[in-house]
């Protein structure tokens, strides 16, 4: 089956990435496809980079990325959301004049359209908010 | 033969203002309309709220966007439900409210979820 | 990065959209289209003040979508398309035909 | 259909609201601080008691050992895994998300 999956949530204040993150792990060793990950509101500070968490607490930015590395998972953060609150690939920063780009690996920006086609593309989606 | 279309629903439940949640939803349904999806919105529990005509952000200091609830049908939305006893509990006459929509009932809320394809929450 | 209109200084960003779009006037348009090489002929203006009236009214900016389907019904049929669009603002509606209207730039998302 | 529920009963209507919509036959899945719903002797967990006959109950187990109320909650939920959480969501659908 395939699934797409929303997360509206940021890390570390809220639990529903981490949960998303459980269920995703689940369903990918379970033989299914994961179409696309699309984060939303806060959701989108799951793919900053810049986070440095103590280092006996999971890194849930880094767990993506290698997510994506090791599944190849379309990690798409919506580009809207994340101009809101700061998170920036290297030519979104360069066009707005920010000094650096802090978006994580295996993350990219897209428009909520990426969101809709997932929606019509995968057999399943749930959304993990909060 | 081109694909079916998806019955699409996307699920109002958060006030506006004090959380971005209504008008980032908003801003989802618009583009989900480009689609030529089947779209349905439905505005459940505080999701009534941002359909309040005489909105007025200005001392608040942010954007109001219920005015553009009224451009959803020149997207080509065509079903816009709100769930009735919503409205009631909080206090609010149908003609409270800034656009068109129909009323339904709980047991018709249940019904109109069972029978998508997709929901999207915010 | 700024413009100048009528000898006042307006702030835009670094493509030319203006930072604050309250500051919008009909001489914005003039020193915008300018800077891109438009001549403004009344067919500009047409699609700038329904871009900029459906901007008032609804609080958003249209899709190229709704809007073609806005110049049809308001400006003739003929007109009505993207091609038609792109002949007065070549390159394209956001970089164009939102930024000479003083509309906030698109973020790529509709 | 399925519904699923991450918000703690005493601070938050979601569960109040998706029980009001929630169809015979459908399922509700409670994670997250909903598991606190399902403590015996509380009013949520009796306002869940009364929709068992019609909805079938489920809880992610992982939540409720973090929380420590394993010995607490009131029988009948089915306490399920990541894995079987795939499966819910496998055999039910559209999903509902209430938070």
């Amino acid at each position: 089956m395939k699934f797409a999956i929303q997360i509206n949530q940021s890390p570390y204040t809220h639990q529903s990435p981490d949960t998303a993150y459980q269920f995703t792990l689940a369903a990918l060793k379970s033989g299914h496809e994961i179409y696309r990950i699309f984060f939303y509101h806060d959701g989108v500070l799951n793919g900053s980079g810049f986070t440095t968490p103590p280092q006996d607490e999971r890194n849930v930015v880094a767990r993506w990325s290698e997510l994506a590395e090791e599944y190849g998972i379309d990690l798409v953060i919506c580009i809207a959301a994340a101009q809101r609150r700061g998170i920036m690939d290297a030519d979104e920063a360069e066009r707005h004049g920010h000094a650096a780009s802090n978006l994580a690996a295996g993350f990219r920006l897209s428009g909520l359209g990426q969101l809709i086609e997932a929606g019509i593309e995968a057999d399943r989606l749930l959304v993990f908010g909060g | 033969m081109p694909p079916q279309k998806k019955k699409f629903l996307f699920v109002n439940r958060k006030a506006p203002y004090g959380t971005i949640h209504a008008h980032e939803a908003l801003e989802a349904i618009l583009t989900g309309a480009a689609f030529e999806q089947r779209i349905s919105i439905l505005f459940l529990d505080d999701g009534v709220f941002p359909l309040l005509k005489e909105q007025n952000s200005g001392d608040i200091g942010l954007k109001d966007f219920s005015p553009t609830y009224n451009a959803l049908s020149l997207y080509g939305v065509e079903n816009i439900y709100v769930d009735e006893e919503s409205l009631i509990e909080r206090g609010i006459a149908s003609d409270e409210l800034s656009i068109k929509v129909e009323l339904k009932t709980t047991k018709e809320v249940c019904l109109i979820m069972e029978q998508q394809d997709v929901i999207f929450n915010f | 990065m700024s413009i100048v209109v009528k000898g006042i200084t307006l702030e835009t960003d670094k493509d030319g959209y203006l930072t604050n779009i309250n500051d919008w006037n009909e001489g914005v348009t003039y020193t915008l289209a300018n800077e891109e090489s438009i001549i403004l002929r009344p067919e500009h203006w047409e699609v700038i003040h329904l871009l900029r009236d459906f901007y008032q009214e609804y609080k958003i900016t249209p899709t190229v979508r709704v809007l073609t389907k806005m110049i049809g019904g308001e400006l003739g049929e003929e007109k009505g398309n993207t091609k038609y669009l792109y002949e007065l603002f070549p390159k394209g509606f956001a970089k164009h035909a939102c930024k000479l209207a003083g509309l906030p730039k698109p973020t790529g998302c509709h | 259909m399925l519904h699923i529920i991450n918000k703690s009963p005493t601070n938050s209507p979601a569960l109040k609201q998706c029980l009001k919509r929630a169809q015979q036959g459908s399922s509700i899945l409670l994670m997250e601080d909903a598991a606190y719903a399902l403590i015996s002797k509380t009013e949520a967990s009796s306002q869940i008691k009364q929709h068992m006959n019609r909805v079938s109950f489920y809880v992610l187990e992982p939540d409720i050992k973090a929380r420590g109320i394993g010995e607490k909650i009131i029988s009948g939920i089915q306490r399920i895994g990541y894995n079987d959480f795939v499966k819910l969501a496998c055999s039910q659908h559209p999903v509902q998300s209430w938070f």
